[in-house]
């Protein structure tokens, strides 16, 4: 007892000293979903392999939503993207004061609406 | 800001409520005020009563039988007070959301000032969402 | 009876982080009778698993609770390939061998840390949950999570594990031992913990096996029986011998967790020792068709799936019975003729993991 | 009795150790594990459409054995809590999820164990939407 109080005393804060330093995240953390739509075929599959469906594929449109906070980490959708279009970043989802969903469209599409308007 | 103000920035006191979670974000919570990240230096103190906090923090999918406790807890709380969602559940039911107990996230239940996306979220992201909503407080 | 009252202890109190109520009758400040209230934590896992496919079921239970979810999922990968036909890689084995094994240590930590709070000794708990950090940091580094390791797949793991990660498991664990023998003295030996759980929350071993107790409630009543004598995953290799104590109260099942500790760290070892070489996935193939029931150890006891499926992508039934849901009525047994202040000691003492419970 | 199954009995795999009985027979067969001192595990509750199918399972020295009653819709099957005072939990929840009425249990929640009042009764039941 007196001993481990004394080690306690004298050696280093087990303390990481968090908004001041953050620590390095290892390799290979399941962070956040991160996506790059240049090689989306819009297949669907990483719609259909989400556990919590948190992501929603429409083909027609070329329109890819993603409900961060549905999202429940697991890398199900990155694993299924055979575009490699979806990776886990290392950095965890930042908190926000508002619910926003993530959406991305296809250049196509974006393009034709631009025309439009 | 006056000094009432700062000193409750200061030392913000937490109630956790887990309205249904797996455990996994409660125990990231309890991890916070462990010595590894020790909110404590922020004047955070997690407490049991309800009456002595200033951030309600909830975590779980809310059942309709825990809305009742959740509701409980949130209206006996003094004013001004935020309200942290932490984990996916807790935003949105995760991926609980279609099952049949469950009432889709908590803001259906109490108003959420800061959500914290994550399943679980790190104990890191738990304190920046706090700290968020802190300063959500004080502009109250 | 004049003197009697009826006291709500729970849904949120302080010592409890999840919500369970007692309904606890009292004859002055003795307790007389206890009801557990539950169902604040009741999400509906049992039907959700039959709406989604049994493949991504996995992921659904590992969220039955946070804490043991590793085993969750072992549990039902391993009903699952019983039910296709398929046997994991032996590397496979081994690396659910040193998850499951890890996950077991953490849970322990927490419980002890836990516990040590319920009686009030608040720098116990700081250490050994400054301890658990170590474990959670190799689950970050080896799995990509902190609680949710989602490693587990059907028919073996989705991750492995590099030599250099063995390597520092190795010496975590080496620290862990260390910090173990430094911490656990304290709640074997201090004056005032033995003060405080000796001889409290007795049950005995009649009643245990009668109440259906599981896990380290059964073995601190000297009955011998862990899952991992069935011998799933690598157990059957690694030599396993139960820890039993045969007091039935508070006391021993702190020792018998504390025990656990060392027994745990000494399994990951051997485990990393024998680790083979080769393949962690075999494919599966064909869908689930039968029924299967599936028992694995968890840091709390006996954990037994039962699946029923027909031949389709999703299953017919799953039923997930968990340990706290056994322990639950040896708990109502522990209660009467205790003190009011000794509540929380004794419901801490079963470990209880009430979403585990209620699913 | 056969089972309404698609796929034939030799087909599939199933559980060891079933044994199935009346329900008439139930208690005296649940006592007499009980004397030969079987530890309780659970029951589980299986809606067959017409019928429930109940599964008793214990456990003796690590090996499982199980107990199989069929209980027509609309039948009551009698509470074994009197025998294994452990299955008054489970015993509710199944009152409750499945909605089978189980008489003369121990401890009686009055199906408010897991549900409020108001909210749709016997949720796990087939006929339920998934959702």
């Amino acid at each position: 007892m007196i001993n481990n109080v004394l080690s306690n005393l004298f050696s280093k804060p087990a303390t990481r000293n968090f908004p001041a330093k953050t620590r390095e995240i290892a390799e290979n953390v399941r962070g956040s979903v991160e996506f790059n739509t240049e090689n989306c075929v819009y297949c669907g599959a990483c719609a259909l392999k989400c556990p919590a469906n948190a992501i929603e594929v429409d083909r027609p449109a070329k329109k890819v939503t993603f409900d961060l906070y549905k999202c429940v980490a697991c890398a199900c959708c990155a694993e299924a993207c055979r575009k490699g279009c979806i990776q886990m970043a290392k950095q965890y989802a930042h908190p926000s004061y508002r619910k926003m969903d993530v959406v991305f469209q296809g250049a196509p599409l974006l393009t034709d609406e631009n025309g439009e308007t | 800001m006056n000094i009432l103000q700062k000193s409750r920035a200061k030392s913000p006191w937490i109630l956790h409520y887990d309205a249904g979670a797996c455990n996994g974000c409660d125990i990231e919570i309890l991890a916070c005020l462990t010595p590894v990240y020790d909110i404590e230096r922020f004047g955070m103190v997690n407490v049991g009563n309800p009456k002595h906090a200033d951030v309600l923090l909830v975590t779980g999918t809310c059942n309709k039988r825990s809305a009742r406790v959740l509701k409980n807890l949130y209206d006996q709380m003094p004013d001004p007070k935020v309200v942290v969602a932490v984990g996916a559940c807790a935003l949105s039911g995760g991926i609980f959301h279609e099952c049949y107990n469950v009432l889709q996230g908590v803001d259906g239940t109490v108003p959420v000032d800061v959500y914290v996306p994550g399943c679980a979220p790190r104990p890191e992201a738990i304190m920046e969402g706090v700290m968020m909503a802190l300063e959500k407080m004080n502009k109250r | 009876m004049s003197n009697r009252t009826v006291i709500p202890f729970g849904p949120q109190h302080p010592v409890l982080p999840e919500p369970i109520q007692l309904k606890l009758e009292l004859q002055d400040e003795t307790v007389v009778s206890a009801v557990p209230h539950i169902g604040y934590v009741h999400r509906g896992i049992e039907k959700a698993a039959e709406r989604m496919e049994y493949t991504q079921n996995v992921f659904l239970v590992e969220r039955v609770c946070g804490i043991c979810s590793f085993i969750h999922a072992l549990c039902y990968c391993q009903g699952i390939e019983q039910l296709q036909n398929i046997e994991a890689p032996p590397r496979a084995k081994y690396l659910r061998v040193i998850w499951s094994e890890l996950h077991r240590l953490h849970s322990h930590h927490l419980w002890l840390g836990l516990f040590a709070d319920a009686f009030g000794y608040e720098s116990l708990f700081m250490q050994f949950w400054r301890n658990r950090e170590m474990l959670m940091d190799i689950f970050d580094k080896t799995a990509g999570s902190r609680v949710i390791i989602s490693t587990c797949a059907i028919g073996g793991t989705r991750r492995d594990i590099s030599d250099a990660h063995l390597q520092e498991i190795l010496d975590t664990l080496d620290e862990v031992n260390k910090q173990l023998d430094k911490s656990i003295p304290v709640i074997l030996n201090d004056y005032s913990v033995r003060k405080r759980t000796v001889g409290i929350g007795k049950i005995t071993r009649e009643q245990a096996l009668e109440l259906g107790a599981a896990g380290p409630v059964l073995r601190a009543n000297g009955v011998a029986q862990d899952m991992r004598q069935l011998g799933y995953a690598a157990y059957g290799e690694l030599g396993f011998e139960p820890v039993t104590e045969n007091d039935g109260d508070c006391y021993a099942r702190a020792k018998v967790r504390a025990r656990e500790c060392y027994q745990s760290v000494d399994l990951v070892r051997k485990a990393i020792r024998q680790l083979p070489d080769g393949e962690i996935l075999t494919k599966p193939k064909g869908r689930p068709k039968g029924r299967v029931i599936s028992r694995v150890e968890q840091p709390r006891g006996e954990l037994l799936y039962f699946l029923a499926a027909d031949g389709t992508n999703r299953l017919d039934r799953l039923r997930i019975r968990t340990p706290t849901f056994a322990n639950v009525p040896p708990l109502v047994a522990m209660l009467p003729g205790c003190e009011l202040a000794d509540v929380p000691v004794i419901v801490l003492s079963i470990d209880p993991c009430i979403s585990c419970t209620e699913r | 009795m056969m089972e309404t199954m698609e796929i034939k009995p030799q087909e599939i795999i199933d559980i060891p150790n079933i044994r199935d009985v009346d329900v008439s027979e139930l208690l005296d067969r649940v006592k007499k594990a009980a004397d030969e001192k079987r530890r309780f595990v659970t029951m589980t509750a299986l809606d067959r459409g017409d019928h429930f199918e109940v599964l008793y399972h214990f456990d003796r020295d690590l090996h499982l054995e199980h107990l199989r009653v069929r209980v027509p819709k609309g039948r009551s099957l009698p509470s074994i809590s009197s025998v294994y005072l452990a299955a008054f939990l489970v015993e509710n929840e199944i009152k409750e999820l499945f909605g089978l009425e189980i008489t003369d249990i121990a401890i009686d929640y009055q199906n408010h164990l897991y549900l409020i009042e108001g909210v749709e009764p016997a949720p796990m039941a087939k006929d339920k939407p998934l959702e």
